[in-house]
């Protein structure tokens, strides 16, 4: 059997008919965008709007108001620090939820420097943003509110459109990182009601180095860079015309295909969770059971830790991903560049045990053989580990003698 | 290919040798990191100051296994004055290097090994 | 005949040993360099780095002092801005040369909303840099000095090393734009001194979406965005694994082929000078006649427009470029936006007469046969518009009159 | 395609209609414009207050031989009233449309235009 992904919250293979559509522009329909009086040039210009219209078409958006740049990262940075920069006479506080992707996070001491404050909003133990503390942080001049749509940790949805609601109100802005959900589910920025959104060719069957950015029209932003007079001004620098292209056939391709894709990924998501729930004891399944992606399985199982199983796992086909702290910054300069999951930290999972996590995040080109074949490999790989593990012995131990169930750890 | 851990690591991750317990060890260590959660247990079977047999059970990542593998495999047959001239460092270069950041792991292992003594001389002591 | 290219400052076309190289991770080998547990990951890292060492080797720098980068204008924002805020508390005084790109220079209001003061480096009439309003700026203070290698507009090439020592006597860094030269002629970061460096693949027939920062080992800096680990943590966010790979091809063919390039380039420019400058009246060169990139051709010609000769070129199937304000940027709301090149100005053209601008850079894969149908095209060009050109009705009136030779315009 | 001017504009960008001068025009206006350096010439035929003949010399961009161009088409057979009544944007209407940053080219058409008629009716009064 060939290699298994389920790991299409880091990666996600380019669709043959996406890069079909970019060849032409990798090889003869070369040029540069911004010379438009040169036929190269027109060729290059036609092909970015065109993509903008297929990128604009899937999340519900007017094409002017869709702005390329070269990385989910990239978005995330130019709408925290462009949205902040332009608000910085209404206030200086800035919300994150605690789940949002290293992309928002990192940026803290950055904002810090420039003057900004930053509040953690929480989120409850399936991951769902905590509405009081949402209305507590924004009663106060805050300026602008961080919040994912899906977590590709732990598949939860947020319920972005009572969040917006909500901000509307208080004159702050939204801005949702929907990197993980879009291409999965429906993303429509005006039911959302987002001020900005972010969406990356790569999870969705695109090739890798482009992203949008959705900025709602009449929103003001900071550009994060200076240069010339792309998408703008708001992103200058030649044109990624090849990856855009690839970008805008993606789109293309998800909107026809979304609800096709849906339900087989929500079958197929279904049958995995069953499958290893029923195949593995003291399993713990994370995120929210019906408020989440289709396709999107993710857990901890205890006495386990997670880069071994993850290791395993590789070694029998399977590509995953772990919230262990052990798998986390592995060449950083020691140990202490190791941490675990703040995502399953702020859903109340003790660090000393969300290192038995493990997310499957399946796609669109995943198979029903796949899933059955990991739901026979999976306890296989967990009674290994276990049998090694002194924790599993000594559960097993205190099991014998006082007949607990799912006893704990320690 | 730039994977994070060394083919020896893969090797004794893939195949840990002397996995398992010892009934009546004359030594048990378990050491746990507060850093990232491992648990290392390691037993000895010691004949006249001879390490003769050793085992581990180990709760963690590839490294920490590797290591409580690779630490079973250099003492066994070595005398107890030898087997605490081991270093974290050593075990480390046995298996062709760690990451920086997993280096950990190999102080796990002697500090695991280090335990497993102390309490075999302690229980001598008792006896 | 078909296209004829002679616009390589603005665009290369993609070598077709680079193509191939990318291939196989645009289709099979897809995979993010972060997943290190995973095969897919491994063979992305690897690839990654197999390519640093080549872009590394290109410019003789040690690959861990190379920086992946989505574009030339990321690595020059990130350049500029990191080296500053790094170096705020020695200074807060930049320099730029006058004839900087704009992804230099359109950095200057933001760089003063950080506190920062920028100040500009005069150049003379070839484009050279004046080495006496250079240490008469930097004698008190300055932190960097933002100087490109070869000027994409006029050509001329500047003398790095004699300005870097200058620097480091006044402890000032040396940021250098090799986004023109490199590829074309040496670019050594050590024999040029250089603390941090810029290169962009699509100028040296790799893909686009891809650039590098040099930055000299133990030179500080802050980073643009915030997100992972990646690229040391001073760029994060998923590395563009096909197009660094490209990159990286590109450059290591450069490096074997760069001497046949500068040769074949040479003799094609000297043709294609000699050839323009004998069949047009009142033409003028720009740039230095020998410092100059090889197969780079600049000038302006009398009477005549720029955007004119541009559209008549590309009509004629000759793709070149211009600093005329006409052609600049031309999307703006209103003609406010219409600006000649800062480059011809600070020069001393001036500005109603560099209007008449081309240039044409030549790259490896033109021809004789193309610069012998440009020289047999362009003076017809010239001639049609001029005939329409009541400024040259003017001109000949005077010659006929008073039997004055290039007589100026007005 | 996406370039930035019409069909129209390229059109008359190509071929110019009425390029060249009158030797005895009856009037003529010559305007230029200080921010991009365009210089439009325009000459006028003019018979009974009908402008018979008209023809143009433009030094400037693509849009400004065009919008050179399709003005003297448009007055051509027109009265002086009417001419006068050409504005800029129907000029640019004509020619398909213009880029915002180009329709001062359109402008400076209507101004040679009316240049061009002063210039007639001032020469008129003094004879
Ligand atoms: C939710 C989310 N946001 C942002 C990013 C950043 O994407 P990139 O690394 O492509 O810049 C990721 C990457 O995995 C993500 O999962
Ligand atoms: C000298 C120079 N620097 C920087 C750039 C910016 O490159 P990019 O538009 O690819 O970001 C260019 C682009 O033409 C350039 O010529």
């Amino acid at each position: 059997m060939s290699r298994i992904f389920f790991d299409s919250g880091s990666f996600t293979k380019m669709d043959r008919r996406v890069l079909e559509a970019m060849l032409p522009y990798l090889t003869e329909r070369f040029g540069n965008p911004s010379s438009i009086f040169l036929k190269e040039g027109e060729i290059a210009k036609s092909a970015i709007e065109e993509a903008r219209e297929k990128v604009a078409e899937l999340i519900n958006a007017d094409p002017k108001e869709v702005i390329f740049t070269s990385s989910a990262t990239e978005s995330n940075n130019l709408a925290i620090k462009g949205l902040a920069l332009a608000r910085k006479n209404k206030g200086r506080k800035i919300l994150f939820s605690q789940i949002e992707h290293y992309s928002v996070l990192n940026q803290a001491d950055f904002l810090k420097s420039l003057g900004f404050q930053i509040e953690y909003v929480k989120v409850d133990k399936d991951g769902l943003i905590d509405m009081d503390d949402l209305d507590k942080k924004t009663r106060d001049g805050a300026i602008l509110l961080s919040l994912l749509h899906a977590s590709p940790e732990i598949g939860t949805l947020e319920p972005i459109s009572e969040v917006s609601e909500l901000l509307k109100e208080r004159d702050v802005l939204l801005f949702c990182d929907a990197v993980a959900s879009c291409g999965r589910i429906p993303v429509d920025v005006k039911e959302m009601g987002v001020d900005a959104l972010s969406v990356s060719s790569q999870m969705l069957h695109g090739p890798v180095g482009a992203s949008a950015l959705y900025l709602r029209k009449g929103v003001e932003i900071v550009p994060l860079m200076q240069g010339g007079f792309q998408e703008m001004g708001i992103r200058p620098g030649t044109e990624n015309v090849p990856a855009i292209v690839g970008f805008g056939e993606a789109c293309r391709l998800a909107k026809e295909e979304l609800e096709e894709r849906r339900k087989k990924l929500e079958k197929l998501g279904k049958r995995l969770w069953d499958g290893i729930d029923s195949a593995i004891e003291n399993i713990h399944f994370t995120g929210h059971r019906e408020k989440r992606l289709p396709g999107h399985v993710s857990f901890w199982v205890e006495y386990v830790e997670g880069e071994s199983l993850l290791i395993w796992l590789n070694l029998k086909g399977v590509a995953s991903s772990t919230g262990s702290a052990c798998a986390s910054n592995i060449f950083a300069r020691d140990e202490t560049g190791l941490r675990a999951s703040h995502v399953l930290t702020a859903i109340g999972v003790p660090p000393d045990l969300c290192h038995g996590s493990i997310t499957f995040m399946l796609s669109k080109d995943n198979t029903e053989e796949e899933v059955e074949y990991v739901i026979s490999v999976l306890p296989e790989i967990v009674d290994t580990l276990r049998k090694m593990s002194p924790l599993y012995e000594k559960h097993m131990r205190e099991k014998i003698k006082g007949g607990t169930h799912g006893g704990t750890v320690q | 290919m730039a994977g994070p851990y060394s083919e020896k690591v893969m090797d004794h991750f893939m195949n840990p040798r002397n996995m398992g317990e010892i009934e009546d060890a004359d030594g048990i260590g378990e050491v746990g990191n507060p850093v990232c959660g491992d648990v290392m247990k390691l037993y000895l079977k010691i004949e006249n100051d001879v390490i003769v047999d050793a085992k581990f059970k180990t709760f963690g990542c590839g490294a920490a296994i590797a290591t409580s593998s690779i630490t079973t495999e250099l003492i066994k047959g070595k005398t107890i004055e030898e087997a605490l001239k081991l270093t974290n460092e050593a075990v480390a270069e046995a298996l062709g290097g760690l990451p920086p950041a997993k280096m950990h792991c190999s102080v796990l292992a002697e500090e695991a090994l280090k335990a497993a003594i102390e309490d075999y001389r302690k229980k001598r002591k008792e006896k």
